[in-house]
């Protein structure tokens, strides 16, 4: 583990800019820069783990991170009505409710990390911790890394099946019912919303 | 990681600053040859040398323009972190025995991390002018990006099993005897292709590309434009000796001194680089994305496979 | 070289009309410019007249994207090319010396085109989230997509003087994405005269040149356009020989880029084949008006093994023989994406300059 | 830098995450919410493994399964938004109104 006066700026540093960043995730009003915002504060995390001589796990967090933000802004842009921000509206609610809970956690968990005692077993350096998580990983905790595997193939599989336009019973709009475009309006049959290429479907929702 | 490997910071920071300042000029003035080659055009060397400098000096006496409602914050942010990845990636590459600026444990992890870092730059680039061109065109740079992230990955993660290590300054130690280019025959052509879109140049300026009047950088003017095309000059810079180490035995060689190796086989990579790029025809983003699935993926995944038989 | 360049190379942005545009990608053969992608990247506007009226906003909109200090010349029909390149090297050399004090000013005021109208600095008082005037600005709405996704749509107009298009057309696309939902091209349509021979095969060329730019070719594109101008200097016998070969010299070339394989199975239009077969009449064209086998208007192509509908729909991008239907050509459009729209119009070459008549007169 | 000091940075995360995950009413919003209390809890695992655990290999294990966690609940979490945005054209909470189908 880095120490010295060295590594505690760089920590302070590093733990101020996760924190700010993340804060500022929910307080802009550009999607974009709410995404890569947490992009940053997971950075920041990373750079932490890195002084603390989890060297691998902060660079893999690194680029694992940045392939998911990315990703995460592409459904931004996709799914806000709004993604650059330049309408600015309010997309919250029970704003008193969240704010009291986040802090309400926060100062809780902190108040655990002041007051509880912990074991002082430091590590003693990064030197072989690389290869120790690999002889870990492939030994001992096989079982870990192999379920691991089959989690993120089966959320693959997982993943297309849901989000791909034709499920195990047909078109998935079908049936289902879109909320109302005004408070107390009716709710309208979704086809005229959503009609996938082809059309020509008969409709045959089993709810209406 | 090893503090015998370690340079002191300020010599530190100059060197990756030299570096890719005097490599990024070399490659304007080669791409300046290359294009004038092609095209026909008999200039000389004087002017494909200063060619380079005069450009500069022209985007610097121009006006930065502005868009309708631009995200100015990213949009000048883009280059520079662009710029400072392969600053990051060049760091963790030995630039000579013992001459990395931080040789860590984790270094080829590093490397890879900073390639797929560099797409946010690129989503940033499209994203920050607000102009739909630019927008489409980082849009299916991005496309394409995550389709290389992945064909990086196998190819770095095959080359660090012969070396036992993640550590680069030990991947070029382990091909004293038989460099990786010939032991992985598959890893270098394809890392080539990987720094092609991580440098968004050629048949993968997807980018930039001039079939959408200048992609993400058609609203870049002034030292906005310079920035951009710097830094990609200078990602070519920190991939080709990411290249030259990982695959070309790094400082090995016989005679000359181990630096000056390491600056023929990166000057060597990025040449052909330089020459793929111009000569190559813009691929598009779904028959890119098509073929590295069916083609270039599964050739990735033969390599680690074929490296970790060996290894074992 | 008829002018040293002292600063290097000029950038210019071309803004042609539909009459002086094949002619101005000769502009690329010359050293002493830079043909930039877009206004943007340039210093000065180079307007090759004449421009149809309704053009006059688009050029004012164009000019006023150059960034300081900026200047623009303009190249009457008839003046010779090198007369353009020194006046536009003369506007440059101008403009260093007096940067502040030479270059334009705007031709239309800076105004925003959707100014804000809501009530408060943040927009507090629009009326409703969907539709309408939200918060004061106009938000895209969703529409049917390809994907099935419905995501939101955005119509954008590209063109008369947009790079990558041939000089005067607009293309009208509402995007998804890089989707294309919808499409509509006009153009004020261009009599581009029945020639055979090296007139045509000039044409040709200056197709050929701002093609190979299209498609990230800068370098060929050069040599492309010096071919164009040499068959311009003088059509003898002679030079249309060494003109010929060159160009197959330049065709394998082409070979080594990957050109081919990239146009391959792109831009299918219905009975012509894909872009990379228009390609290859183009360039089949080209060589035959050169070498003289080619008459002219409406001759047998001949050679190649005709596939099927080449009789009917071909498309000679050399000299169009069939004008091309862009309201066809627009519904074609649909689902592809905005790059391939650009290769798909770039491989019917001249032929979207002269539009079918009828489709024009439709729409009015 | 202490483990009371990092620790301290992982609860700021944590709240601030829960914050975001309970206020927004977007759902890819209130993805990145859980996303941010995930990047909390890496954090202190991280500091737990560092400072109390001597350094045994299986702590980083333990990061790592967080950070799996943190991708699969992404994936899926995306392709629920992209199957509700199909079938009900909606991006927030108060858009479905029931979990019906």
């Amino acid at each position: 583990m880095s120490s010295g006066a060295a590594a505690d700026v760089a920590f302070v540093a590093f733990a101020l800019v996760a924190v700010a960043a993340g804060y500022r995730v929910f307080r802009t009003d550009s999607m974009v820069r709410a995404t890569f915002l947490l992009l940053a504060s997971f950075l920041a995390v990373g750079a932490i783990l890195v002084l603390l001589a989890a060297e691998y796990l902060g660079t893999a967090l690194l680029f694992m991170m940045t392939v998911e933000m990315v990703v995460m802004a592409l459904f931004m842009v996709m799914f806000m009505m709004n993604p650059a921000g330049l309408n600015p509206m309010a997309m919250v609610h029970q704003p008193r409710l969240a704010a009291g809970a986040g802090v309400a956690a926060g100062v809780a968990l902190a108040g655990v990390a002041v007051v509880a005692d912990f074991p002082d077993a430091p590590v003693a350096g990064s030197a072989g911790a690389v290869a120790a998580l690999g002889a870990e990983l492939l030994g001992p905790s096989m079982l870990v890394f192999e379920s691991a595997g089959i989690t993120l193939l089966a959320t693959m599989v997982c993943a297309v099946v849901l989000s791909a336009s034709r499920g195990r019973y047909g078109p998935t709009h079908d049936g289902s019912v879109a909320p109302p475009l005004d408070p107390g309006g009716d709710h309208r049959p979704t086809d005229d919303l959503v009609e996938p290429g082809g059309g020509g479907h008969g409709h045959h929702g089993s709810h209406s | 990681m090893t503090a015998a490997r370690q340079l002191h910071p300020v010599p530190a920071v100059a060197l990756v600053g030299a570096v890719l300042g005097i490599g990024s000029y070399l490659v304007a003035v080669t791409r300046a040859g290359v294009t004038a080659r092609v095209a026909g055009q008999r200039l000389g060397l004087a002017a494909i040398t200063v060619a380079p400098l005069r450009r500069a000096r022209r985007l610097l006496g121009q006006q930065v323009t502005t868009t309708e409602r631009p995200d100015s914050a990213t949009w000048v942010l883009a280059p520079a972190a662009y710029a400072g990845l392969a600053a990051l990636a060049l760091s963790v590459v030995p630039l000579g025995p013992g001459t990395a600026v931080a040789d860590v444990d984790t270094g080829i992890v590093v490397f890879g991390a900073a390639e797929v870092l560099a797409v946010v730059a690129f989503y940033l680039h499209g994203w920050s002018p607000n102009s739909p061109l630019a927008l489409a065109a980082g849009y299916r740079h991005v496309a394409a990006a995550l389709s290389y992230a992945l064909l990086s990955m196998f190819v770095l993660i095959a080359a660090a099993l012969p070396a036992q290590s993640l550590g680069i300054g030990a991947i070029v130690d382990s091909q004293a005897g038989l460099w990786n280019v010939l032991r992985q025959p598959l890893g270098l052509p394809l890392l080539l292709v990987v720094a092609l879109g991580v440098t968004a140049s050629g048949p993968l300026d997807l980018l930039d590309g001039t079939d959408l009047a200048g992609g993400g950088g058609a609203e870049d003017s002034g030292v906005q434009r310079l920035a951009w095309e710097g830094a990609r000059a200078v990602m070519l810079v920190a991939f080709a000796a990411g290249a030259a180490a990982v695959f070309l035995g790094g400082w090995h060689g016989p005679l000359l001194p181990g630096w000056a190796w390491m600056a023929l086989k990166t000057a060597a990579v990025a040449g052909l680089l330089v020459v793929v790029q111009v000569q190559g025809a813009r691929v598009s983003a779904e028959r890119f994305v098509a073929v590295s699935w069916t083609v270039l993926l599964p050739l990735a995944f033969l390599d680690l496979l074929a490296a970790g038989v060996v290894a074992l | 070289m008829a002018v040293r360049p002292t600063a290097g190379p000029v950038p210019v942005s071309v803004a042609a009309g539909p009459e002086a545009w094949a002619s101005s990608q000769e502009l690329r053969a010359r050293p002493e410019l830079e043909v930039a992608t877009s206004p943007r990247h340039a210093t000065v506007l180079v307007v090759a007249g004449p421009l149809p009226d309704g053009d006059r906003e688009a050029l004012d909109r164009t000019h006023d994207q150059l960034p300081h200090p900026r200047a623009s010349v303009a190249w009457d029909p008839g003046t010779a090319v090198g007369e353009v390149v020194a006046a536009v090297v003369a506007a440059d050399a101008e403009l260093r010396r007096r940067p502040g004090e030479a270059s334009e000013p705007d031709r239309l005021p800076d105004v925003d085109p959707n100014p804000w109208r809501g009530q408060g600095p943040h927009g507090q008082g629009g009326e409703g989230m969907m539709g309408g005037t939200p918060y004061g600005r106009a938000m895209a709405m969703t529409d049917e997509d390809r994907d099935g996704l419905a995501l939101d749509a955005l119509t954008v107009t590209l063109g008369p003087f947009l790079d990558p298009l041939p000089g005067g057309l607009r293309l009208e696309a509402t995007l998804q994405g890089d989707v294309l939902t919808a499409a509509a091209l006009r153009h004020p349509g261009l009599a581009i005269p029945a020639a055979g021979g090296a007139a045509a095969a000039r044409r040709g060329l200056q197709w050929l040149a701002h093609a190979l730019h299209v498609h990230g070719l800068g370098g060929h594109a050069a040599r492309a356009a010096a071919l164009a101008a040499e068959l311009g200097r003088g059509a003898d016998g002679a030079t249309r020989a060494s003109v010929e070969a060159s160009l197959a010299r330049l065709c394998r070339r082409l070979g080594r880029t990957g050109l081919w394989w990239t146009l391959a199975g792109q831009g299918e239009l219905e009975g012509q084949g894909d872009a990379r077969r228009r390609w290859e009449e183009a360039l089949d064209g080209i060589a035959a008006h050169l070498s003289g086998q080619r008459a002219g208007r409406g001759a047998d192509p001949g050679g190649g093994g005709g596939g099927a509908g080449r009789e009917t729909g071909r498309v000679d991008p050399v000299d169009p023989v069939d004008p091309v239907d862009l309201e066809a050509l627009g519904a074609a459009l649909v689902g592809r994406t905005l790059d391939e729209a650009v290769v798909t119009i770039t491989s019917l070459g001249l032929g979207t300059l002269r539009p079918v008549p009828a489709a024009r007169e439709a729409r009015r | 830098m202490t483990l009371a000091t990092v620790l301290v940075a992982a609860a700021a995360l944590v709240g601030i995450g829960l914050w975001g995950a309970l206020g927004q009413q977007s759902f890819v919003m209130l993805l990145m919410g859980i996303e941010l209390m995930v990047n909390g809890i890496i954090l202190a695992a991280g500091g737990l493994w560092a400072f109390a655990a001597g350094g045994v290999p299986t702590g980083q294990v333990l990061v790592i399964v967080a950070m799996l966690v943190m991708a699969v609940e992404m994936a899926v979490g995306f392709a629920l938004v992209v199957a509700v945005y199909r079938a009900r054209g909606a991006d927030t909470t108060e858009g479905i109104g029931s979990l019906r189908g």
